[in-house]
Protein backbone atom coordinates (compact mmCIF):
# COMPACT_ATOMS: atom_id res chain seq x y z
CA UNK A 1 0.00 0.00 0.00
CA UNK A 2 1.12 3.53 -0.77
CA UNK A 3 0.37 6.43 0.79
CA UNK A 4 1.65 10.18 -0.01
CA UNK A 5 0.26 13.13 2.51
CA UNK A 6 0.53 15.70 4.26
CA UNK A 7 0.06 14.55 7.62
CA UNK A 8 1.66 12.42 10.53
CA UNK A 9 1.34 8.97 10.71
CA UNK A 10 1.30 6.31 13.84
CA UNK A 11 4.14 3.84 13.43
CA UNK A 12 2.59 1.61 15.96
CA UNK A 13 -1.37 1.67 14.33
CA UNK A 14 0.82 1.22 10.87
CA UNK A 15 2.78 -1.60 12.24
CA UNK A 16 -0.35 -3.38 14.16
CA UNK A 17 -2.20 -3.99 10.82
CA UNK A 18 0.79 -4.70 8.56
CA UNK A 19 1.58 -7.77 7.45
CA UNK A 20 -1.63 -8.80 10.48
CA UNK A 21 -2.81 -12.27 10.34
CA UNK A 22 -0.58 -13.92 7.76
CA UNK A 23 1.94 -16.25 9.38
CA UNK A 24 3.43 -16.94 6.46
CA UNK A 25 5.37 -13.56 7.62
CA UNK A 26 8.41 -14.63 9.39
CA UNK A 27 10.20 -10.88 9.47
CA UNK A 28 9.26 -7.42 9.04
CA UNK A 29 11.78 -4.82 8.07
CA UNK A 30 10.45 -1.14 8.76
CA UNK A 31 12.66 1.99 8.06
CA UNK A 32 11.70 5.05 9.04
CA UNK A 33 13.46 8.73 7.70
CA UNK A 34 12.91 11.60 9.87
CA UNK A 35 13.71 15.53 9.57
CA UNK A 36 17.52 16.05 11.02
CA UNK A 37 18.50 19.46 12.93
CA UNK A 38 21.96 19.62 11.42
CA UNK A 39 22.93 19.46 7.20
CA UNK A 40 26.28 18.75 5.47
CA UNK A 41 28.03 21.67 3.34
CA UNK A 42 28.70 20.26 -0.26
CA UNK A 43 32.22 20.39 0.13
CA UNK A 44 33.78 19.63 3.40
CA UNK A 45 31.45 18.06 5.59
CA UNK A 46 31.21 20.56 7.96
CA UNK A 47 27.37 20.97 9.76
CA UNK A 48 24.66 23.67 10.05
CA UNK A 49 21.64 23.77 12.01
CA UNK A 50 18.70 23.48 9.63
CA UNK A 51 15.05 24.62 10.89
CA UNK A 52 12.21 23.39 8.95
CA UNK A 53 11.88 22.30 5.90
CA UNK A 54 9.19 22.20 2.80
CA UNK A 55 8.46 19.41 0.93
CA UNK A 56 6.98 20.05 -2.61
CA UNK A 57 6.06 16.76 -5.01
CA UNK A 58 3.91 16.14 -8.06
CA UNK A 59 0.61 14.82 -7.03
CA UNK A 60 -0.04 11.67 -9.13
CA UNK A 61 3.42 11.11 -10.36
CA UNK A 62 5.09 10.49 -6.70
CA UNK A 63 1.68 7.64 -6.03
CA UNK A 64 3.10 6.20 -9.54
CA UNK A 65 6.48 6.47 -9.04
CA UNK A 66 6.47 4.97 -6.07
CA UNK A 67 3.94 1.81 -7.52
CA UNK A 68 6.21 1.06 -10.09
CA UNK A 69 9.39 1.10 -7.15
CA UNK A 70 7.06 -1.41 -5.24
CA UNK A 71 6.43 -3.24 -8.04
CA UNK A 72 9.91 -3.99 -9.06
CA UNK A 73 10.57 -4.24 -5.40
CA UNK A 74 8.23 -6.91 -5.47
CA UNK A 75 9.64 -8.71 -8.92
CA UNK A 76 12.98 -9.18 -7.03
CA UNK A 77 11.94 -10.48 -3.63
CA UNK A 78 9.16 -12.83 -2.21
CA UNK A 79 7.81 -10.30 0.32
CA UNK A 80 3.99 -10.94 1.40
CA UNK A 81 3.69 -7.09 1.90
CA UNK A 82 5.26 -3.55 1.45
CA UNK A 83 3.74 -0.42 2.80
CA UNK A 84 5.55 3.13 1.72
CA UNK A 85 3.72 6.27 3.41
CA UNK A 86 5.49 9.63 2.25
CA UNK A 87 4.66 12.56 3.98
CA UNK A 88 4.95 16.19 2.10
CA UNK A 89 4.32 20.04 3.50
CA UNK A 90 6.60 21.68 5.95
CA UNK A 91 8.55 19.69 8.50
CA UNK A 92 10.59 20.72 11.49
CA UNK A 93 13.60 18.69 13.08
CA UNK A 94 12.35 15.36 14.43
CA UNK A 95 9.51 15.18 12.31
CA UNK A 96 8.46 11.72 10.44
CA UNK A 97 9.27 12.07 6.68
CA UNK A 98 9.09 8.40 5.32
CA UNK A 99 8.11 5.29 6.67
CA UNK A 100 8.88 1.79 4.27
CA UNK A 101 7.92 -1.64 5.64
CA UNK A 102 8.50 -5.03 4.29
CA UNK A 103 6.95 -7.96 5.49
CA UNK A 104 8.91 -11.66 4.10
CA UNK A 105 8.88 -15.38 5.03
CA UNK A 106 12.53 -14.49 5.57
CA UNK A 107 14.97 -12.01 6.79
CA UNK A 108 17.03 -11.39 3.99
CA UNK A 109 13.83 -10.45 1.92
CA UNK A 110 12.81 -8.47 4.31
CA UNK A 111 15.65 -6.17 4.98
CA UNK A 112 17.10 -5.85 1.41
CA UNK A 113 13.85 -5.12 -0.57
CA UNK A 114 13.53 -2.25 2.60
CA UNK A 115 16.78 -1.05 1.80
CA UNK A 116 15.82 -1.36 -1.66
CA UNK A 117 12.60 0.94 -1.56
CA UNK A 118 14.07 3.72 0.08
CA UNK A 119 17.02 3.96 -1.75
CA UNK A 120 15.31 4.00 -4.81
CA UNK A 121 12.61 6.18 -3.36
CA UNK A 122 15.61 8.80 -2.30
CA UNK A 123 16.33 9.05 -6.21
CA UNK A 124 13.28 8.39 -8.12
CA UNK A 125 10.23 9.66 -6.22
CA UNK A 126 9.79 13.07 -7.45
CA UNK A 127 9.99 15.15 -4.17
CA UNK A 128 11.65 18.52 -3.52
CA UNK A 129 13.44 19.49 -0.30
CA UNK A 130 13.57 23.43 0.53
CA UNK A 131 15.46 24.05 3.42
CA UNK A 132 14.80 26.88 6.25
CA UNK A 133 18.35 28.03 7.22
CA UNK A 134 19.23 30.92 8.70
CA UNK A 135 20.25 32.74 5.69
CA UNK A 136 16.92 32.37 4.40
CA UNK A 137 15.81 28.53 2.50
CA UNK A 138 17.48 27.03 0.01
CA UNK A 139 16.68 23.80 -2.26
CA UNK A 140 18.52 21.04 -1.11
CA UNK A 141 21.21 19.52 -4.06
CA UNK A 142 20.79 15.94 -5.27
CA UNK A 143 22.89 14.13 -2.96
CA UNK A 144 25.86 11.86 -4.57
CA UNK A 145 25.74 9.30 -1.99
CA UNK A 146 21.94 9.15 -3.05
CA UNK A 147 22.59 8.05 -6.39
CA UNK A 148 25.53 5.36 -5.24
CA UNK A 149 23.11 3.54 -2.99
CA UNK A 150 20.66 3.59 -5.77
CA UNK A 151 22.99 2.86 -8.47
CA UNK A 152 24.13 -0.81 -6.08
CA UNK A 153 20.53 -2.02 -7.02
CA UNK A 154 21.10 -1.31 -10.59
CA UNK A 155 21.59 -5.12 -12.23
CA UNK A 156 22.18 -3.94 -15.64
CA UNK A 157 22.68 -0.52 -17.05
CA UNK A 158 19.91 1.34 -17.67
CA UNK A 159 18.86 4.72 -18.55
CA UNK A 160 16.61 6.90 -16.73
CA UNK A 161 16.77 9.72 -14.39
CA UNK B 1 -1.48 21.64 -30.32
CA UNK B 2 -1.93 22.37 -26.68
CA UNK B 3 0.46 20.84 -23.95
CA UNK B 4 -0.01 21.65 -20.53
CA UNK B 5 3.52 22.78 -18.61
CA UNK B 6 4.40 22.31 -14.97
CA UNK B 7 6.83 23.30 -12.99
CA UNK B 8 8.49 22.13 -9.61
CA UNK B 9 11.07 23.27 -7.02
CA UNK B 10 13.09 26.19 -8.34
CA UNK B 11 12.27 25.59 -12.00
CA UNK B 12 8.53 26.59 -10.83
CA UNK B 13 10.35 29.53 -8.93
CA UNK B 14 12.57 30.66 -11.85
CA UNK B 15 9.58 30.30 -14.35
CA UNK B 16 7.62 32.07 -12.21
CA UNK B 17 4.58 29.57 -12.64
CA UNK B 18 3.81 26.64 -11.33
CA UNK B 19 2.16 25.46 -14.71
CA UNK B 20 0.96 27.05 -17.87
CA UNK B 21 -0.92 26.04 -21.04
CA UNK B 22 1.27 26.18 -24.31
CA UNK B 23 0.46 26.20 -27.77
CA UNK B 24 3.56 25.57 -29.68
CA UNK B 25 3.59 25.13 -33.44
CA UNK B 26 3.19 22.16 -35.34
CA UNK B 27 7.49 21.42 -35.74
CA UNK B 28 7.55 21.41 -31.96
CA UNK B 29 7.72 17.57 -31.65
CA UNK B 30 9.84 16.81 -29.01
CA UNK B 31 10.91 17.40 -25.72
CA UNK B 32 14.48 19.03 -26.24
CA UNK B 33 12.17 21.27 -28.82
CA UNK B 34 9.55 21.97 -26.90
CA UNK B 35 12.39 23.29 -24.12
CA UNK B 36 13.84 25.41 -26.22
CA UNK B 37 10.87 26.85 -27.53
CA UNK B 38 9.64 27.58 -23.78
CA UNK B 39 12.87 29.49 -23.54
CA UNK B 40 12.37 32.05 -26.10
CA UNK B 41 8.89 33.29 -24.32
CA UNK B 42 11.80 34.35 -21.53
CA UNK B 43 10.43 35.60 -18.28
CA UNK B 44 12.52 33.81 -16.50
CA UNK B 45 12.12 30.42 -18.30
CA UNK B 46 15.39 30.22 -19.66
CA UNK B 47 17.19 30.35 -16.08
CA UNK B 48 14.87 27.56 -15.39
CA UNK B 49 16.44 25.42 -18.33
CA UNK B 50 20.22 27.11 -17.91
CA UNK B 51 21.99 23.79 -16.92
CA UNK B 52 20.79 20.68 -19.23
CA UNK B 53 22.64 18.63 -16.80
CA UNK B 54 20.08 19.43 -14.07
CA UNK B 55 16.56 19.16 -16.21
CA UNK B 56 14.41 16.28 -15.61
CA UNK B 57 11.45 15.76 -17.58
CA UNK B 58 8.36 13.63 -16.96
CA UNK B 59 5.62 13.64 -20.04
CA UNK B 60 2.30 12.09 -18.64
CA UNK B 61 3.57 11.27 -15.00
CA UNK B 62 6.54 9.67 -16.13
CA UNK B 63 10.18 9.84 -16.37
CA UNK B 64 11.12 10.62 -20.46
CA UNK B 65 14.46 11.93 -22.40
CA UNK B 66 14.43 14.75 -24.00
CA UNK B 67 14.36 13.20 -27.52
CA UNK B 68 10.88 12.29 -25.97
CA UNK B 69 7.92 13.30 -28.48
CA UNK B 70 5.44 15.93 -27.62
CA UNK B 71 2.05 15.36 -28.60
CA UNK B 72 -1.41 17.76 -28.03
CA UNK B 73 -2.92 17.34 -24.31
CA UNK B 74 0.54 15.92 -22.88
CA UNK B 75 1.38 17.24 -19.46
CA UNK B 76 4.90 17.71 -19.86
CA UNK B 77 6.67 18.13 -16.78
CA UNK B 78 10.45 20.23 -15.89
CA UNK B 79 12.12 19.79 -12.37
CA UNK B 80 15.65 19.35 -11.29
CA UNK B 81 16.99 15.82 -9.91
CA UNK B 82 14.64 14.83 -6.90
CA UNK B 83 16.22 15.41 -3.41
CA UNK B 84 15.96 12.64 -0.91
CA UNK B 85 19.66 14.31 -0.07
CA UNK B 86 20.85 16.97 2.22
CA UNK B 87 23.04 19.01 0.18
CA UNK B 88 21.99 22.14 -0.32
CA UNK B 89 22.46 23.70 -3.61
CA UNK B 90 24.80 26.89 -3.96
CA UNK B 91 23.55 29.64 -6.24
CA UNK B 92 19.79 28.98 -6.52
CA UNK B 93 16.51 29.91 -4.45
CA UNK C 1 18.42 -1.40 25.98
CA UNK C 2 18.39 -5.02 25.95
CA UNK C 3 14.84 -6.37 27.63
CA UNK C 4 14.96 -10.12 27.60
CA UNK C 5 10.94 -11.25 28.51
CA UNK C 6 8.24 -13.82 28.20
CA UNK C 7 5.36 -11.13 27.49
CA UNK C 8 4.87 -9.79 24.34
CA UNK C 9 6.01 -6.31 23.31
CA UNK C 10 4.08 -3.48 21.77
CA UNK C 11 5.82 -2.23 18.70
CA UNK C 12 4.28 1.07 18.59
CA UNK C 13 5.03 2.33 21.96
CA UNK C 14 8.70 0.89 21.83
CA UNK C 15 8.95 2.99 18.46
CA UNK C 16 7.01 6.55 20.28
CA UNK C 17 10.20 6.01 23.14
CA UNK C 18 12.83 5.20 20.67
CA UNK C 19 15.19 7.96 19.50
CA UNK C 20 12.45 10.51 21.03
CA UNK C 21 13.74 13.60 21.05
CA UNK C 22 16.62 13.23 19.64
CA UNK C 23 16.52 15.60 16.23
CA UNK C 24 20.33 14.05 15.16
CA UNK C 25 18.46 10.82 14.50
CA UNK C 26 17.96 10.64 10.56
CA UNK C 27 17.05 7.15 10.33
CA UNK C 28 15.34 4.16 12.31
CA UNK C 29 15.65 0.63 11.29
CA UNK C 30 13.48 -1.98 12.87
CA UNK C 31 13.64 -5.58 12.49
CA UNK C 32 10.40 -7.80 14.06
CA UNK C 33 10.69 -11.60 13.96
CA UNK C 34 7.43 -13.59 14.12
CA UNK C 35 6.77 -17.50 14.02
CA UNK C 36 6.16 -18.63 11.16
CA UNK C 37 3.10 -21.43 10.10
CA UNK C 38 5.97 -23.41 8.52
CA UNK C 39 9.11 -24.85 8.64
CA UNK C 40 11.58 -26.60 5.77
CA UNK C 41 12.52 -29.80 6.03
CA UNK C 42 16.56 -30.03 6.85
CA UNK C 43 17.08 -31.65 3.21
CA UNK C 44 14.76 -30.41 0.38
CA UNK C 45 12.97 -27.22 1.36
CA UNK C 46 9.45 -29.19 1.58
CA UNK C 47 7.15 -27.36 4.28
CA UNK C 48 5.53 -28.15 7.45
CA UNK C 49 3.12 -26.86 9.26
CA UNK C 50 4.46 -25.27 12.31
CA UNK C 51 2.22 -25.20 15.72
CA UNK C 52 3.84 -23.27 18.73
CA UNK C 53 7.35 -23.63 19.65
CA UNK C 54 9.17 -23.07 22.99
CA UNK C 55 12.14 -20.47 23.20
CA UNK C 56 14.68 -21.72 25.92
CA UNK C 57 17.11 -19.62 27.03
CA UNK C 58 20.36 -19.02 29.42
CA UNK C 59 19.23 -16.59 32.05
CA UNK C 60 22.26 -14.07 32.85
CA UNK C 61 24.23 -15.16 29.58
CA UNK C 62 21.57 -14.07 26.86
CA UNK C 63 21.37 -10.60 28.38
CA UNK C 64 25.39 -10.49 28.47
CA UNK C 65 25.97 -11.76 25.10
CA UNK C 66 22.81 -9.38 24.09
CA UNK C 67 24.83 -6.56 25.43
CA UNK C 68 28.52 -7.83 24.07
CA UNK C 69 26.46 -7.77 20.72
CA UNK C 70 25.26 -4.25 20.87
CA UNK C 71 28.59 -2.94 22.34
CA UNK C 72 29.91 -4.37 18.77
CA UNK C 73 27.41 -2.77 16.62
CA UNK C 74 28.08 0.66 18.42
CA UNK C 75 31.82 0.40 17.77
CA UNK C 76 30.86 -0.57 13.98
CA UNK C 77 28.79 2.39 13.20
CA UNK C 78 27.58 5.46 14.26
CA UNK C 79 24.43 4.75 16.36
CA UNK C 80 22.53 7.31 18.40
CA UNK C 81 20.27 4.86 20.20
CA UNK C 82 19.48 0.55 19.81
CA UNK C 83 16.99 -1.20 21.32
CA UNK C 84 16.90 -5.10 21.84
CA UNK C 85 13.89 -7.19 22.68
CA UNK C 86 13.64 -11.03 22.80
CA UNK C 87 11.08 -13.25 24.13
CA UNK C 88 11.37 -16.29 25.66
CA UNK C 89 8.51 -18.94 26.83
CA UNK C 90 6.03 -20.51 24.72
CA UNK C 91 5.07 -18.83 21.08
CA UNK C 92 2.27 -19.74 18.58
CA UNK C 93 2.23 -18.98 15.16
CA UNK C 94 2.21 -14.96 14.50
CA UNK C 95 3.57 -14.25 17.54
CA UNK C 96 6.45 -11.36 17.41
CA UNK C 97 9.81 -12.89 18.91
CA UNK C 98 12.47 -10.43 18.83
CA UNK C 99 12.34 -6.67 17.82
CA UNK C 100 15.78 -4.57 17.17
CA UNK C 101 16.04 -1.13 16.60
CA UNK C 102 18.75 1.54 15.41
CA UNK C 103 19.04 4.87 15.25
CA UNK C 104 21.62 6.94 13.28
CA UNK C 105 22.04 10.32 11.96
CA UNK C 106 22.65 8.37 8.33
CA UNK C 107 20.16 5.60 6.75
CA UNK C 108 22.83 3.29 5.66
CA UNK C 109 24.27 2.90 9.09
CA UNK C 110 21.30 2.29 10.48
CA UNK C 111 20.23 -0.59 8.35
CA UNK C 112 23.68 -2.36 8.37
CA UNK C 113 23.56 -1.74 11.99
CA UNK C 114 20.16 -3.69 12.34
CA UNK C 115 21.13 -6.57 10.37
CA UNK C 116 24.44 -7.24 11.96
CA UNK C 117 22.62 -7.33 15.67
CA UNK C 118 19.64 -9.39 14.24
CA UNK C 119 22.59 -11.80 12.35
CA UNK C 120 24.41 -12.51 15.25
CA UNK C 121 21.80 -12.33 17.46
CA UNK C 122 21.00 -15.66 15.31
CA UNK C 123 23.71 -17.48 15.97
CA UNK C 124 25.35 -15.97 19.09
CA UNK C 125 22.23 -15.50 21.92
CA UNK C 126 22.10 -18.90 23.66
CA UNK C 127 18.32 -19.17 22.82
CA UNK C 128 17.13 -22.80 21.44
CA UNK C 129 13.94 -23.25 19.96
CA UNK C 130 11.64 -26.36 20.48
CA UNK C 131 8.70 -26.88 17.77
CA UNK C 132 5.77 -28.79 18.44
CA UNK C 133 4.85 -30.66 15.29
CA UNK C 134 1.99 -33.04 14.53
CA UNK C 135 4.77 -35.53 15.09
CA UNK C 136 5.25 -34.23 19.16
CA UNK C 137 8.32 -31.58 19.69
CA UNK C 138 11.85 -31.27 17.98
CA UNK C 139 14.55 -29.14 18.98
CA UNK C 140 15.47 -27.24 15.74
CA UNK C 141 18.77 -27.45 14.77
CA UNK C 142 21.55 -24.77 14.06
CA UNK C 143 20.74 -23.36 10.33
CA UNK C 144 23.58 -23.47 7.74
CA UNK C 145 22.11 -20.21 6.61
CA UNK C 146 22.49 -18.37 9.91
CA UNK C 147 25.89 -19.20 10.41
CA UNK C 148 26.45 -17.44 6.62
CA UNK C 149 24.51 -14.48 7.20
CA UNK C 150 26.53 -13.89 10.52
CA UNK C 151 29.60 -14.69 9.16
CA UNK C 152 29.59 -12.07 6.57
CA UNK C 153 29.90 -9.60 9.35
CA UNK C 154 33.23 -11.42 10.47
CA UNK C 155 36.06 -8.51 9.43
CA UNK C 156 38.71 -10.93 10.59
CA UNK C 157 38.95 -14.98 10.99
CA UNK C 158 37.63 -15.48 14.67
CA UNK C 159 37.46 -18.82 16.81
CA UNK C 160 34.05 -18.78 18.76
CA UNK C 161 30.93 -20.69 19.08
CA UNK D 1 36.08 -28.04 44.64
CA UNK D 2 32.62 -27.87 43.45
CA UNK D 3 31.69 -26.43 40.06
CA UNK D 4 27.75 -25.91 39.35
CA UNK D 5 27.30 -27.28 35.89
CA UNK D 6 24.32 -26.14 33.60
CA UNK D 7 22.37 -28.09 31.12
CA UNK D 8 20.32 -26.72 27.95
CA UNK D 9 18.03 -27.70 25.40
CA UNK D 10 18.44 -31.60 24.86
CA UNK D 11 21.33 -31.45 26.80
CA UNK D 12 18.96 -30.53 30.04
CA UNK D 13 16.70 -33.44 28.42
CA UNK D 14 19.31 -36.17 28.29
CA UNK D 15 21.27 -35.36 31.44
CA UNK D 16 17.79 -35.67 32.75
CA UNK D 17 18.36 -32.19 34.96
CA UNK D 18 18.49 -28.95 34.35
CA UNK D 19 22.03 -28.55 37.13
CA UNK D 20 23.72 -30.08 39.03
CA UNK D 21 27.00 -29.02 41.67
CA UNK D 22 29.63 -31.56 41.22
CA UNK D 23 33.28 -31.95 42.82
CA UNK D 24 35.35 -33.71 40.85
CA UNK D 25 38.63 -34.70 41.91
CA UNK D 26 41.45 -31.95 41.74
CA UNK D 27 43.32 -33.47 38.07
CA UNK D 28 39.81 -31.99 36.16
CA UNK D 29 40.49 -28.63 35.29
CA UNK D 30 39.80 -28.17 31.93
CA UNK D 31 36.59 -28.39 30.64
CA UNK D 32 37.11 -30.94 28.34
CA UNK D 33 38.50 -33.02 31.03
CA UNK D 34 35.12 -32.11 33.06
CA UNK D 35 33.17 -33.79 30.12
CA UNK D 36 35.11 -37.11 29.97
CA UNK D 37 34.74 -37.19 33.87
CA UNK D 38 30.77 -36.49 33.49
CA UNK D 39 30.63 -38.71 31.13
CA UNK D 40 31.62 -41.73 33.57
CA UNK D 41 28.60 -40.59 36.14
CA UNK D 42 26.26 -41.66 33.34
CA UNK D 43 22.96 -41.06 33.80
CA UNK D 44 22.35 -40.00 30.13
CA UNK D 45 25.34 -37.82 29.91
CA UNK D 46 27.35 -39.47 27.51
CA UNK D 47 24.09 -39.53 25.46
CA UNK D 48 24.50 -35.50 26.07
CA UNK D 49 28.46 -35.08 24.72
CA UNK D 50 27.94 -37.99 22.17
CA UNK D 51 29.27 -35.11 19.26
CA UNK D 52 31.41 -32.87 20.28
CA UNK D 53 30.77 -31.50 17.42
CA UNK D 54 27.22 -30.56 18.28
CA UNK D 55 28.72 -29.33 22.65
CA UNK D 56 28.82 -25.36 22.95
CA UNK D 57 30.18 -24.22 26.43
CA UNK D 58 30.04 -20.86 28.57
CA UNK D 59 31.69 -20.98 31.64
CA UNK D 60 30.74 -17.77 33.90
CA UNK D 61 28.83 -16.77 31.24
CA UNK D 62 31.07 -17.02 28.56
CA UNK D 63 31.55 -18.76 25.20
CA UNK D 64 35.21 -20.73 25.81
CA UNK D 65 36.85 -23.44 24.28
CA UNK D 66 37.38 -27.18 25.20
CA UNK D 67 40.78 -26.57 26.96
CA UNK D 68 39.67 -23.83 29.06
CA UNK D 69 40.13 -23.86 32.48
CA UNK D 70 37.66 -25.03 35.34
CA UNK D 71 38.07 -23.64 39.00
CA UNK D 72 36.45 -24.00 41.95
CA UNK D 73 32.97 -21.70 41.84
CA UNK D 74 32.61 -21.85 38.22
CA UNK D 75 29.59 -22.24 36.64
CA UNK D 76 30.06 -24.20 33.59
CA UNK D 77 27.02 -24.94 31.28
CA UNK D 78 26.80 -27.12 28.48
CA UNK D 79 24.09 -26.55 25.35
CA UNK D 80 23.86 -27.07 21.05
CA UNK D 81 24.30 -24.70 19.05
CA UNK D 82 21.83 -22.14 18.94
CA UNK D 83 18.90 -21.84 17.01
CA UNK D 84 17.66 -18.69 16.03
CA UNK D 85 17.06 -20.99 12.21
CA UNK D 86 14.25 -23.21 11.43
CA UNK D 87 15.75 -26.68 10.52
CA UNK D 88 15.02 -29.89 12.50
CA UNK D 89 17.79 -31.76 13.79
CA UNK D 90 16.79 -35.29 12.85
CA UNK D 91 17.05 -38.37 15.51
CA UNK D 92 17.58 -36.23 18.77
CA UNK D 93 14.60 -34.77 21.32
Amino acid sequence: MIRVQREDFDIGAEMARFGAGNARVGGVCVFVGLVRDMTEDAGGGRTKPVGAMTLEHYPGMTESEIAAIEKEARARWPLEDVLVIHRHGRLEPGDRIVLVATASAHREAAFEACHFLIDWLKTKAPFWKREETPSGGEWVEARATDDRAAARWTKTPKSGP
Amino acid sequence: MTVRVLYFAYFRERAGRASEDVSPPADIVTVARLIDWLKEKGEGRERAFADPALVRVAVNLEYVKMDHPVRPGDEVAFFPPVTGGRRRRDGNA
